[in-house]
């Protein structure tokens, strides 16, 4: 039972990595939007596994609205604001591909050094995962840091929200809910607000 | 009785912000009403304040809102520092000139600003706390641009987006203290609030606690204006509205460190002070040396108050890390702080709306055209200089004390050193304003001459009083309700 | 009260003799360069004729120019008092010492130069700014000389050091007391304004400092200055002389005693009178800007003086 | 009784500050708040003097003023209230004095404010000698550094006044943050209280006891003006009202040495000899370097700032003596050092502030203030000139005035030095002898210089010419310390034997003392009897009037002065200021660094014909280039590196935050 569920926990986590990964690989932006939307989906798809196994009946509903939020409602607007910024779309990363990857890398690595000391400490059958998620929250980090299209540093924000998510669920089968909607309140309104911001902005700064 | 102080405090800034949206005809009877109700939730946090500075019990209210002595200190700065903010925003001015909408949209913005604050140090569950604290990033970005300029929408970008990405590694390190504390076996429903994490405190394991603290101090420090993550704290102050600026450079960094001060009280618990004390002197020594060194090159007196705040930050961390003394002292700076650097930044706007140019060489002649202005500005760079008989004086010397008593000689001669860095710096763009010829001002027109005692000169004049009063005599329930939020930080 | 008649009669002494010093040097000068050269006496003629001519005072002048001639007389006469000339009775220590004498004539000075400068002119300006100048550098030359002396008598007041000289002859042997002797003199020189430094005898302006100072007086006021400068140097010369050869100055109250310590008094200011008539027949007056070198030679004598007494102690 | 009269002395210079403020007239508050100073300097100065008499200390506690730091505690002690007569004796005058000096700002803000801030000032000034514990001290010092910047940039029109604060504010401030350190160390982990400090001064390691007196000498030095740290006393004097810079002079830079006196002398236990050593020479340096230029300085004002450092110089030297023998305990020299430097110390405040005083009536009266455009002036200004004549014979030391006296004591001093310590340390105390020597000269010419240029001969500009006498008030106000001049000059054991008392009470005995007219102390061979000499001078000068009464035979003749016959006699043939001091500037070339500009200008013509050649000779101030300019150039490009930080770019920024976590993980790796 535990097996099957730490392997499930597993490979939604690294399915998340991977996708952000290809953000870095990627150089479009409507790319990263679709990886964005298939990551929230992966991340509900894991909130649905630790629901069923850990017999956390809200997390059922953490799920659903992971599902509903950031699956669809974000990738939407994000899509609108991505037409109204043509000039975006042929901006080239500030560190090439192949740097990219290979940090991303090493991001990995030093993500698992990091999360040895809560790995021991943890008995739930997710821990496995923790590593992964403390790296989706470093190559998110990283992301943001190095893209230069506005919407792309937008999603590498909301992959870093989604790693720390990933990380609440692997360590401790979520936050309570409270905290949980709040968060969730946050980040639409964070988006909302950068979505009224940037067209006023005009093009990046070269810098 | 605790319940009605509480709604007394949190509800006045969200009724103000509900009236503020509704009343899209008449935005000056929602200035009026704005002006009305901040008082009510100041004088809230006032009885509040007396009440715990009498050595009464936090108050508690179900398990989300709990006010002990130093959330009732930061709830007091917030809501004085938000009311002097509602009576000199715009809309009340005789001359008007400033548009309806711009005015409907400050005082919507402004008061959920106030009240997220006001959310944040009130509540008991460190979660909450984070949300309302990321709530702020998200209300003020939206009123930095209220001019629509290029700069100022650049400026509200790099806030939102930097402070964002702070608060979500704060966020990464609140799950990770929860983890920690998951793993302990307690209940996971009360898991975020700060009485259970605080008991459960000795059980957590040293390691996490530890990588939990560092997430924690580099998220809220991004907040609080710490060094190396203060970048965005120059632009945004610079370009947002003099009031907004006031309250934010005032009371919102005072805000983050206060949750950086409610996290050190659990992980020093649970790891022994050593740890966090010297992460906060590193960063704290870091922001005073950047704050102080950069304060003498600048040319636009706002930005010199943006980083005169960075300095002011760095030596309340600082102060948190030297002993129970060095956090009496913190706090006191960061109230007189609040106070000093908020008027400064109320009376920067007087000087733009006279002068119409930020520039610090533009302005001269300050005592000669509004000498009320101009003395006054003179009184809280003074105060924010150190000087008696303001409070940041005795906060100072409290903290070259506690540095000396827990033996960190180097951090006292370079925090001395800095302390004089930027006095020097403060005098001399305080003289290049204040004295010489009344020039002309951007457009070429003379400035205005001559200044009418006025209601918004009476109000920016209590806080200089207040400090001065507290400077000297530090009145005893202040001094209570010092003690007891030390106590609380460093028992 | 006896003490007071002993000082009153020195003090009367040096002033009558003061003139009869000044004639003897021009007298003795003139004669070695050949010249018949006026009598011992004649300054004393000058001084009644001068005292009963009329004065012409500058109209730029203000009361300052009425009050120099008095203060700088006065000043000169209390330091004639301070000086023991042929008894050691130490009249003169219950005033002041070395130091209070030195200070007395810089008083003197000052008010010379303040007086030079009243009329306005350039050569009261430049006189009294060069007087100054060498009185200022003089002063820490005295000082070291004064301070060699004192560390030997062991204290600063010219009639005790005289008397312990008197005493104790050893003290002289040792080579502080001749360096201090020399540095004495050098600075003596420089003081009363003598030849190296500036030259009493000429009006030319490019050489006069004293003169040029009082160049705007007449009459009884510029008699008194004359007779000022005439006792400046010859209470300075009788300090040479008592401080460094006490020997021969009478220790009681006796006639004989007294009479005996006049002679001998006299005799050795003559002996200097005639060492610096020679001196200035033989040298010729120094550019003002080397003269502050004649006052470094004298200074490092008067400060090998003084540390060779340390050695001795 | 010394209670009252300190609640009587701060309420007057409360009332002062409130008149100043509130009052409706313009004219009325300026009266009445300088009229309360006046009240609260007398007050000041009845508890100076009853305090000295009657030798029972008095102290005042409070903890509801600056608890945090300790509270405020008072204590009357013969140190203190020697320092607050001091301040009573040159506030006195000074506020007097500014009744007719500042009439023409009557109504306006800037006078009010002036004369709440005067109030305010003598306030602070009055606190520090008696502030018993260092919250108390730092407070009062502060709020007397605040006024007095505050004073200085206070008259717009003076062109140099806000450099000249901020040069003033940041010294002083620099000050203020080596003296927190200083207590903050001498307290260890004890209360920040002096008797505390005074207990536990013995415990301290020499490291931390060197440091401490390192930074007291650096707090205390740069208030008084020792030679590094004295560039700013001449240039907040001359942009300071006159009144305020007599203060500053006569009472405000003494507090730098009653700090001193307070820290090293009260709280520390006997230092190493090297301290006093190192103490004696920069006594000298700073004299030296004060005099020097204050012979070559051409600003009337400047000229007296220069000299006040000169004369810090020469108590420093006192001071300086008296810890090198307390280091060799021989107790009597070490009271005699201390005793001679608090006497210049109340000898320099008198004169000083009288000559401020009167150098305030010259720049009021001849609307001028560089010493190449007055001239003439004592026939214009009488009563002015005469004062200034009295406070110019005692800058320069001659009997019958009170500078000779503490200059005679401090050679008598370093005489006795020399031959009662070992031969080793006896080769320094000449060579100190022949510096002050040398100073007290130098110090007669620059007095010459200042009195002869400023009041004697031809006026050189119309302002000179028609200057108008100073008003009544000011010359009052000039006339009591011109007394206080004569009287300590006539009769000095009037404040020796006060001094003996101070000096005891700091735990240096000096056994009894005569108390005649004549000034013999112990260990001292000779004897000085001022008014014996004043009365041998006096008798003098009346014989040769008289004689020269009996004598003058014809009329006295008014006529012109003898000019090589040219006919008019215009002021360009006087000697100016900066030629009086050329031969100086020849000898000390070295010292000087004197720089000469000579432009020629030719006519367009041909090269041949010269219109007019100008010169313009500076003295290089090479003792700020040397130390000052490198650490304002070393400021200004750090923080210009520290701003281009600030590129713009947000990946920059954002690249911070990730790095920010590294380092700190990295640090708490490395810390377990």
């Amino acid at each position: 039972m535990d097996a099957t569920f730490s392997l499930l926990t597993m490979t939604g986590a690294s399915a998340m990595l991977l996708l952000a990964l290809a953000v870095l690989w990627r150089h479009h932006v409507p790319a990263y939007i679709t990886a964005f939307r298939m990551q929230s989906v992966a991340l509900a798809f894991v909130g649905a596994v630790v629901a069923w196994f850990g017999d956390v009946s809200e997390l059922f509903l953490v799920a659903a609205l992971i599902l509903a939020l950031k699956g669809w409602i974000v990738p939407r607007i994000l899509a609108r604001m991505e037409a109204r910024r043509p000039g975006d779309r042929g901006l080239h990363p500030l560190v090439n591909t192949e740097m990219s990857l290979l940090l991303s890398g090493g991001l990995a690595v030093a993500a698992y050094e990091i999360s040895r000391p809560v790995a021991e400490v943890i008995s739930l059958p997710t821990r496995g995962g923790l590593p992964l998620a403390l790296a989706l929250i470093l190559v998110s980090l990283f992301i943001v840091v190095s893209r230069r299209q506005v919407i792309a540093q937008i999603v590498g924000f909301l992959m870093l929200e989604n790693g720390i998510a990933l990380l609440a669920l692997l360590g401790a089968y979520g936050v309570p809910l409270v905290v949980e909607l709040g968060v969730f309140l946050d980040v639409l309104l964070g988006v909302l607000v950068m979505q009224a911001l940037v067209p006023g902005m005009g093009e990046p700064s070269a810098g | 009785m605790d319940s009605i102080l509480l709604i007394a405090l949190l509800a006045p800034p969200m009724f103000a912000a509900a009236v503020a949206i509704l009343a899209r005809r008449a935005p000056v009877g929602a200035v009026w009403f704005d002006a009305a109700a901040m008082p009510v939730s100041a004088g809230a946090a006032a009885a509040i304040a007396l009440r715990l500075a009498a050595g009464g019990a936090p108050l508690v209210i179900g398990t989300a809102w709990r006010l002990d002595a130093l959330s009732a200190l930061l709830a007091l700065l917030v809501s004085v520092v938000a009311t002097l903010a509602a009576w000199l925003g715009p809309g009340l001015e005789r001359r008007g000139g400033v548009p309806g909408t711009e005015i409907r949209h400050f005082r919507i913005y402004a008061n959920l600003f106030a009240s997220t604050m006001l959310m944040a140090v009130s509540t008991s569950n460190l979660g909450v706390m984070w949300v309302a604290i990321e709530a702020t990033t998200v209300t003020s970005a939206l009123l930095i641009p209220l001019r629509r300029t290029k700069p100022a929408l650049d400026a509200s970008w790099k806030y939102l987006l930097i402070c964002s990405v702070g608060i979500a590694l704060a966020f990464a390190g609140t799950v990770l203290a929860f983890v920690d504390y998951a793993t302990t076996g307690g209940d996971l429903e009360l898991a975020l609030n700060w009485t259970t994490l605080r008991t459960a405190a000795p059980s957590l394991h040293p390691e996490v606690a530890q990588l939990a603290f560092v997430f924690l101090l580099v998220g809220f420090g991004t907040k609080a204006g710490l060094a190396p993550t203060h970048t965005w704290l120059p632009d945004a102050h610079s370009e947002a509205p003099a009031q907004l600026s006031a309250v934010m450079s005032g009371v919102l960094l005072a805000v983050a460190l206060y949750a950086v001060a409610r996290w050190k009280a659990i992980i020093d618990l649970a790891i022994g002070p050593a740890f966090t004390d010297t992460m906060l002197l590193v960063v704290g020594m870091a922001t005073v040396v950047v704050g102080s060194v950069s304060l003498l090159s600048q040319t636009y007196y706002k930005r010199m108050l943006a980083y005169s705040s960075i300095e002011h930050m760095g030596l309340a961390c600082v102060g948190l890390a030297l002993g129970p003394l060095g956090v009496f002292a913190a706090l006191l700076h960061l109230t007189g702080h609040a106070l000093a650097k908020s008027t400064a930044f109320l009376l920067s706007g007087r000087v733009y709306a006279r002068y119409r140019s930020g520039k610090i060489g533009a302005v001269s002649g300050l005592l000669d055209t509004a000498p009320a202005t101009g003395v006054l500005f003179a009184a809280t760079l003074f105060a924010l200089a150190g000087l008696p008989p303001f409070s940041l004086f005795l906060s100072e010397i409290l903290i070259v004390q506690a540095a000396w008593r827990t033996a960190h000689g180097v951090v006292t001669a370079l925090v001395l050193v800095l302390i004089l860095l930027a006095f020097a710096s403060l005098v001399t763009h305080l003289q290049r304003m204040l004295f010489g010829k009344a020039g002309r001002d951007e457009a070429g027109r003379d400035v205005l001459r001559g200044e009418r005692a006025s209601v918004p000169l009476g109000i920016l004049a209590l806080p200089v009083v207040l400090l001065a009063w507290i400077g000297v005599m530090l009145p005893a329930p202040l001094r209570m309700l010092l003690t007891y939020a030390a106590e609380v930080v460093r028992p | 009260m006896t003490t007071v008649v002993l000082a009153a009669a020195e003090l009367l002494f040096l002033a009558i003799l003061a003139p009869a010093v000044v004639g003897y040097v021009r007298w003795l000068k003139a004669r070695l360069q050949s010249r018949r050269g006026a009598d011992l006496f004649q300054p004393y003629r000058e001084f009644r004729k001068t005292f009963a001519k009329g004065m012409v005072i500058a109209d730029t002048a203000s009361w300052l120019f009425h009050l120099a001639p008095y203060v700088v007389v006065a000043s000169t006469v209390a330091a004639a008092v301070l000086v023991p000339v042929f008894s050691a009775s130490q009249a003169g220590d219950q005033f002041g010492d070395l130091f209070a004498l030195m200070a007395l004539l810089i008083l003197g000075t000052m008010f010379l130069a303040l007086g030079g400068l009243d009329p306005g002119t350039a050569f009261g300006g430049m006189g009294s700014s060069r007087e100054m100048t060498v009185a200022a550098l003089t002063e820490p030359t005295l000082a070291i000389a004064v301070l060699a002396l004192a560390l030997t008598a062991g204290s600063s007041s010219l009639g005790v050091i005289t008397g312990t000289l008197l005493t104790t002859p050893a003290n002289a042997i040792g080579p502080g007391h001749a360096l201090a002797f020399a540095a004495f003199l050098i600075a003596m020189l420089a003081e009363t304004g003598r030849l190296p430094v500036d030259n009493p005898a000429t009006h030319l302006e490019l050489t006069m400092i004293h003169e040029a100072m009082i160049l705007e007086y007449s009459g009884p006021y510029l008699a008194l200055l004359e007779w000022a400068a005439a006792l400046k140097l010859t209470l300075l010369l009788t300090l040479a002389a008592n401080l460094f050869v006490p020997w021969g100055m009478a220790t009681s109250v006796g006639a004989a005693a007294l009479a005996f310590g006049l002679v001998v008094v006299v005799a050795k200011i003559a002996v200097l009178a005639t060492l610096l008539a020679l001196l200035e027949t033989r040298v010729a007056k120094l550019r003002l800007f080397r003269v502050p070198e004649l006052l470094a030679v004298s200074f490092t004598l008067a400060l090998l003086a003084a540390t060779s007494s340390f050695f001795t102690r | 009784m010394i209670g009252t009269a300190l609640a009587s002395a701060m309420a007057a210079f409360a009332a002062g500050a409130v008149f100043a403020l509130a009052w409706p007239s313009g004219a009325g508050a300026r009266r009445l708040s300088l009229a309360s100073a006046f009240a609260g300097c007398v007050a000041a100065l009845v508890l100076g003097v009853d305090m000295l008499d009657s030798g029972i200390s008095w102290t005042w506690q409070s903890q509801a003023v600056l608890q945090p730091l300790g509270g405020v505690s008072l204590r009357v002690d013969p140190l203190g209230a020697f320092f607050v007569a001091i301040v009573a004796l040159t506030g006195a005058p000074a506020s007097l004095y500014a009744l007719g000096y500042l009439r023409e700002l009557d109504g306006r803000l800037r006078g009010r404010a002036v004369h709440a801030l005067f109030n305010v000032f003598l306030a602070g000034m009055c606190l520090v000698p008696l502030a018993d514990n260092a919250a108390t001290f730092l407070f009062a010092w502060e709020v007397m550094a605040l006024s007095s910047y505050l004073l200085v940039v206070s008259d717009p029109e003076q062109e140099g006044a806000a450099a000249a604060g901020l040069w003033y504010a940041v010294m002083t401030h620099a000050g203020f943050l080596a003296l927190l350190a200083a207590f903050v160390m001498l307290a260890q982990n004890g209360p920040l209280e002096f008797p505390a400090m005074r207990a536990a001064a013995g415990t301290l390691t020499p490291a931390a006891q060197s440091t401490s007196v390192l930074l007291t000498l650096a707090a205390f030095g740069s208030k008084a003006g020792l030679v590094p740290l004295h560039v700013w006393l001449p240039r907040a004097h001359p942009a300071a009202p006159s009144h305020v810079s007599a203060l500053m002079s006569g009472a405000m830079v003494k507090l730098g040495v009653y700090g001193t006196i307070r820290v090293l002398f009260d709280l520390m236990p006997p230092l190493s000899p090297w301290w006093g050593g190192a103490v004696l020479a920069l006594g000298v340096v700073t004299a030296l370097t004060g005099v020097l230029y204050s012979v070559a300085e051409t600003h009337i004002k400047r000229v007296l700032a220069y000299s006040t450092v000169e004369n810090i110089g020469l108590i420093f030297v006192g001071l300086g003596f008296a810890l090198l023998m307390r280091a060799y305990d021989s107790g009597v020299l070490a009271a005699m050092g201390l005793v001679v430097a608090l006497l210049h110390t109340l000898n320099h405040a008198v004169f000083k502030s009288l000559l401020f005083l009167a150098a305030g009536a010259v720049v009021h009266g001849a609307r001028a203030s560089s010493l190449e455009a007055l001239g003439g002036l004592i026939k214009r200004m009488p009563h002015t000139a005469a004062l200034c004549l009295i406070g110019v014979l005692a800058l320069a030391a001659v009997p019958p005035l009170n500078g000779f006296t503490s200059e005679w004591l401090t050679f008598q001093l370093l005489l006795a030095g020399a031959r009662y310590t070992a031969p080793s340390l006896a080769i320094m105390l000449p060579l100190a002898l022949a510096a002050v020597a040398l100073v007290a000269g130098l110090a007669a010419v620059s007095a010459v210089r200042f009195f002869g240029i400023a009041f004697l001969a031809l006026p050189r500009t119309d302002g000179a010419r028609d200057a108008h006498e100073a008003p009544l008030t000011m010359r009052a106000a000039m006339a009591m310390p011109a007394l206080a001049c004569v009287v300590l000059g006539l009769v000095p054991t009037l404040a020796v034997t006060q001094l003996t008392a101070v000096v005891s009470d700091l735990g240096l005995p000096m056994g009894q003392l005569d108390t005649g007219l004549a000034l013999s102390l112990p260990l001292i061979g000779s004897r000085l009897w001022p008014i014996a000499i004043a009365a041998l001078m006096a008798a003098a000068a009346i014989a040769a009037v008289l004689g020269t009464r009996a004598a003058r035979g014809r009329q006295v003749r008014i006529d012109a002065a003898w000019n090589c016959g040219r006919i008019a006699q215009s002021p360009r043939s006087e000697y100016t200021a900066a030629a009086f001091a050329e031969p100086l500037k020849r000898v000390f070339t070295g010292f000087y660094r004197p720089t000469h500009e000579v432009t020629v200008e030719v006519h367009p013509v041909s090269p041949y014909f010269v219109r007019a050649i100008t010169l313009r000779a500076d003295l290089a101030p090479w003792m700020e280039q040397a130390i000052y300019a490198p650490v304002v150039r070393a400021a200004q490009r750090l923080s210009a590196q520290a701003s281009r930080l600030h590129t713009g770019s947000i990946h920059l920024y954002l690249a911070l935050l990730p790095a920010a976590l590294l380092v700190l993980l990295l640090l708490g790796r490395w810390i377990r």
